[in-house]
């Protein structure tokens, strides 16, 4: 490895042993894939080709309307097969593994959303496919499971710990450390040690390349500003950085749970709890006590409820060129019910945490200016969070009538 | 100096016993009966990890004694305190063992003055890459303590050269792929291994993970000069409780 | 009304007399749009921009291998916006009720998928929005239901008749009856009275236009086979009628159900026992009995499981020009489980049935020749069936634990 | 000839009476004692419905009373001969009320030649505009039997003018958008409505949907020639029984 992946002082390569020579093989593949440009190509026809990419990006002329504000454009992740931007880095890693001539892939997965993207992409890779959750992660997206299994997954339920996504991320590892010359770690987020942050960074970055040709097109000029949920960062990441060196203003959105004063909520970089650490292989800012140790987390969306978050944005933080907020358990389901009904898109309630802090200022804004939200993912997999959310009672005898079924099968 | 000890006691053992356990666990007291027990039965050497929320190189066996001992309420000072105390009553070296963002939020200076202050000899950081390493090494160093790295089989000639150039002490081999606790088979490909580590570095060479009994220790003398238990005691505590540590490590050798 | 929509024998306008002038409205306005390239320009802007057109065709490498034989390119319209076809449909009649200027929906749905789209397009253009919906399908698409409640749709349970697709359509046109003046009836498919046979198949054909310059861009050539499931047959028509001048063999899959042997089936063309008729507003082949009532039908697939079928597919049978076959429940859930496992596509039960007979004529196909399978919509929406068939059961703990859960709050 | 008919019947009364009943509901035995009650009450004609299971038109309690009839085993051909032996036995106009499906797989012409020589007078089908009915008035023509065609409050004055050039017998004027059996207000508005109609054709006219009691009938008369009672007494029977609709019917007029 020339350079060990650092943003500023974040970022690094922190991994037993054992592992160095497996990173250094799948860096050397990755840079080499980076600098051809027929591999980027090749990517991108297989995105077109197998997911819908490229994504719309579509006027949201409704919540326009209901704001009075900034024009608001969606970006449409949620339109990607297996419903997230998760497959774009997925896909991305699965090419890369064939170059490496790796025939088993394993994962972590929060939401289910990257579970199922990297169960789909084996399925069509033909590789063999572990995938690693918290026992909870579990419980709150059983659909998920249920599908990744269907794909041909194992799917283990992580008891250590939290038993959420930094738990199956630790899981992951040890699987990895044991299997790596046949198995390769499909990390699901622009975090991990080096070469995990940059390369599936690289791979998101078609959000924002796309975004960024689409919003011209459209409007003729730039956004004013960029709204994206923020767990590990990929979408973050994919949307923000080929804006990078532009005059926008790039908003990231942690969840901030039932309210960052409560201490349950993932906000690492919005809220003061959170400080430098190195874990999972790489530093960055961590929810953690004096000692050291990881925290508990909360989120209502899965996929958000990290202790860690990627150290590119980390950087981006502390240079001030992005600015994180966070959005709470409750805000999220009202900003997603407002979605809904407006403009008939169904967020992730990942999602739904971007658009909540762009509801917030886009009144504020000028109808002269655009902004783009972020729309990660869909909200089909969190049935059964939002069913809870909106306490729906035909939904709750609808389950009590098929537990009985199953009762009396 | 660690090394110059460990030398020393090679002389009259064919091979020396290190071993690990987790602090805390069951609860300090316990800890300190077993390092007790394991010197009176003739450990050579004993390393003591700082419980930590995200032990990714550990087993389910030793991270579920991380993950207790932390639920009982452990602290790293408490930890440091406990090594003070080891070191202070026993006469073998003590190296505390854990994952660098135990150090890193310590402050990886203010480390290595209180364990050198504490009389224990250096420490293991298995998520710790010597390239990582600069600042770890520069305070190690000042305060004449032992950075113990890793050789892995997965180790270039290259890499074990490099790993080689950092190391003081005693080099830590871990015997196979995976995180501790599991079965390890001592075979032939493992002669191999243990012979591309001898010829990377001068240092003695621990052997570890998947150590668990007369045979295994029997493979190792030879070809290595310290044999690791880790996982076997916690199991054999968890299992037959503090007293029977003794007598299994009696056996050993 | 010049025309009476007349495809051989089959189709007409068969409408309480109170109904005549709404359909005339509704058909002005149709032949409006059509003779307008603007409003299709229009059309295609938006699901562009809203769903994710062009969906890609997609060449299923995996499965071409294990049959040995044609190559199998699947066109995805699973990918829409709300997960089916019937987004493309929905849209379009969206556009004509702005032109009409009502302001409120109503639609039959039978999976659900028609009902999730109809509601999405209300909440997207304004419009108050009522859906009716056999209690039976209630039942077994309760997700579908929870959607479209959330997006603001009311959804109607019908309890009358066999409570499933035919009886909402007859619930919907009793509401239609009664509404007229500010209600457009969004029928789902290219069934029901004049325009909307020859209206639905207009908007769905946007699937065929797509498939055939995609197939003749990744092939070279027109395929030999195009497959395709048909319920009401509007996946079916959209996809087949831009072939319809090609040498190319058309192959619709009705439902089998239990065997057609059993009788609990849905095929009207593919097994012999239909009869011509006139119901629902339109003559077409339908399942009756001698005296001209309306049997029971059965299908693993809410979406198949009716009784009439598009006067144009009718006329197409009639002429020989489309193949009818059919296709068991059994057989539905084996080629589905052999699809998600070999390309990581999750087709709806529906589209599965496609793939069931594509996958019967495949091996004997040569590798020179290639076939597309029409995924009409993706399976996400099953999982309470499609857990039931494959006997899952951490499945049924997750939900006796949820029901366990709702009794205790 | 039922138009003639009619016409001497409205010289004696201000306005008719048309009731309608779906046979086989609750049965066919009953179905016949509320014939002869309706009759014996001094109904002037009276439409038979034979049960389609997809009745489009009709609202829940006609829609009820079809599935209920179907249930209970009833066929087309029994409704057929129960028209026989009302028209046999009372000496009033009946006619058929159906589907087109019915009609259709009975086939057309067999249909009308069948209730020809049954002693009906002709048939409603609301699902059957003029448009789609040239094979069923010619037979309906060659048998001498009325297609009863509709009229609607939102047909256009081309519209009416057309059903109008179709119709035989009478025409039916719906009162109100919607199905059969919701509350209709008889107002102003259907003033303008009912002169519009009347304007049309020289056909006696009936109206029907929502036409329940003395002050409905009372409105009708002098602005239509037939009031068409239809839930009303299914209502009525589903309520009180079978018994209950004689003296209702009387209390009508
Ligand atoms: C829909 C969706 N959005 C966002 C995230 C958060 O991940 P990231 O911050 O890496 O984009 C997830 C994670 O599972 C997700 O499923
Ligand atoms: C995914 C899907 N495919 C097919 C159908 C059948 O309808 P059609 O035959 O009109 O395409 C449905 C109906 O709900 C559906 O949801």
């Amino acid at each position: 490895m020339k350079h060990r992946g650092y943003y500023g002082e974040f970022g690094g390569c922190y991994v037993p042993e054992i592992l160095t020579s497996t990173i250094e093989q799948l860096d050397e593949a990755f840079c080499a894939a980076r600098s051809d440009p027929a591999f980027w190509a090749e990517y991108v026809r297989i995105m077109g080709e197998y997911s819908c990419r490229p994504t719309p990006l579509t006027y949201a002329e409704n919540l326009t309307r209901h704001f009075g504000g900034a024009r608001i454009y969606i970006k449409r992740e949620d339109l990607n097969h297996t419903g997230a931007h998760k497959a774009n880095n997925v896909m991305g890693q699965g090419l890369l593994v064939r170059r490496m001539g790796k025939k088993r892939v394993i994962a972590e997965t929060g939401a289910g959303q990257h579970g199922v993207a990297t169960a789909t992409m084996a399925a069509r890779c033909g590789f063999s496919c572990t995938i690693y959750m918290g026992a909870l992660d579990v419980m709150r997206q059983r659909p998920n499971v249920f599908w990744m299994e269907r794909l041909g997954a194992r799917v283990v339920a992580v008891n250590e710990g939290s038993r959420i996504l930094k738990d199956a991320i630790n899981e992951a590892l040890r699987d990895w450390v044991t299997n790596m010359d046949d198995t390769h770690y499909v990390l699901g987020t622009a975090c991990g040690p080096h070469p995990f942050p940059e390369m599936v960074a690289w791979f998101q970055s078609i959000i924002g390349r796309e975004a960024r040709e689409q919003i011209q097109r459209l409007t003729g000029s730039l956004p004013k500003r960029i709204y994206a949920c923020v767990g590990g960062g990929s979408n973050a990441c994919g949307i923000f950085l080929p804006f990078i060196d532009d005059d926008v203003e790039l908003v990231g959105v942690e969840a901030g749970g039932r309210g960052v004063a409560t201490g349950q909520h993932a906000s690492r970089l919005s809220a003061p709890g959170a400080a430098v650490g190195v874990a999972q292989g790489y530093k960055t800012f961590f929810l953690q006590d004096g000692d050291g140790q990881m925290r508990e987390t909360h989120s209502v969306a899965a996929g958000l409820d990290y202790v860690g978050v990627s150290p590119i944005l980390a950087d981006l933080h502390r240079q001030g060129r992005v600015r994180f907020e966070s959005a709470t358990d409750t805000e999220v389901v009202q900003a997603l019910e407002l979605t809904m009904r407006a403009e008939g898109l169904i967020p992730a309630l990942e999602s739904s945490h971007a658009f909540v802090q762009a509801f917030k200022e886009a009144p504020r804004m000028s109808p002269d200016e655009s902004i783009i939200i972020n729309q990660s993912g869909r909200g089909d997999k969190d049935i059964f969070t939002v069913a809870d959310a909106f306490q729906d009672p035909a939904w709750r005898d609808f389950i009590t009538d098929t537990a009985r079924r199953y009762a009396n099968a | 100096m660690l090394e110059h000890y460990l030398r020393e006691r090679l002389r009259e053992k064919g091979i020396l016993l290190m071993t690990h356990i987790v602090l805390g666990y069951p609860d300090f007291e316990t800890s300190m009966n077993i390092v007790a027990s394991m010197v009176a039965a003739g450990v050579d050497m004993m390393e003591l990890q700082i419980p930590f929320s995200e032990p990714i190189a550990d087993g389910p066996v030793i991270l579920h004694a991380n993950q207790r001992s932390l639920a009982a309420g452990s602290s790293v000072r408490r930890c440091l305190d406990f090594g003070r105390e080891a070191a202070a009553r026993f006469p073998i070296p003590f190296l505390f063992m854990s994952y660098y963002n135990i150090l890193y939020r310590f402050g990886v200076e203010r480390f290595a003055s209180v364990i050198k202050d504490s009389g224990l000899q250096g420490t293991i950081v298995p998520d710790l890459p010597p390239e990582e390493g600069a600042e770890y090494m520069q305070a190690m160093q000042k305060h004449g303590l032992n950075p113990i790295f890793i050789f892995s089989p997965a180790s270039s000639e290259a890499r074990l050269a490099y790993v080689a150039s950092c190391a003081r002490g005693f080099v830590y081999c871990v015997a196979r792929k995976g995180v501790t606790g599991r079965e390890t088979r001592f075979s032939d490909q493992m002669d191999a291994y243990l012979a591309r580590c001898r010829r990377a570095t001068n240092l003695p060479l621990a052997v570890g993970f998947g150590v668990k009994d007369r045979r295994d220790v029997d493979f190792l003398r030879g070809r290595a000069d310290i044999a690791v238990i880790g996982s076997q005691t916690i199991r054999l505590v968890d299992e037959h409780g503090p007293g029977a540590v003794g007598d299994f490590i009696a056996g050993l050798r």
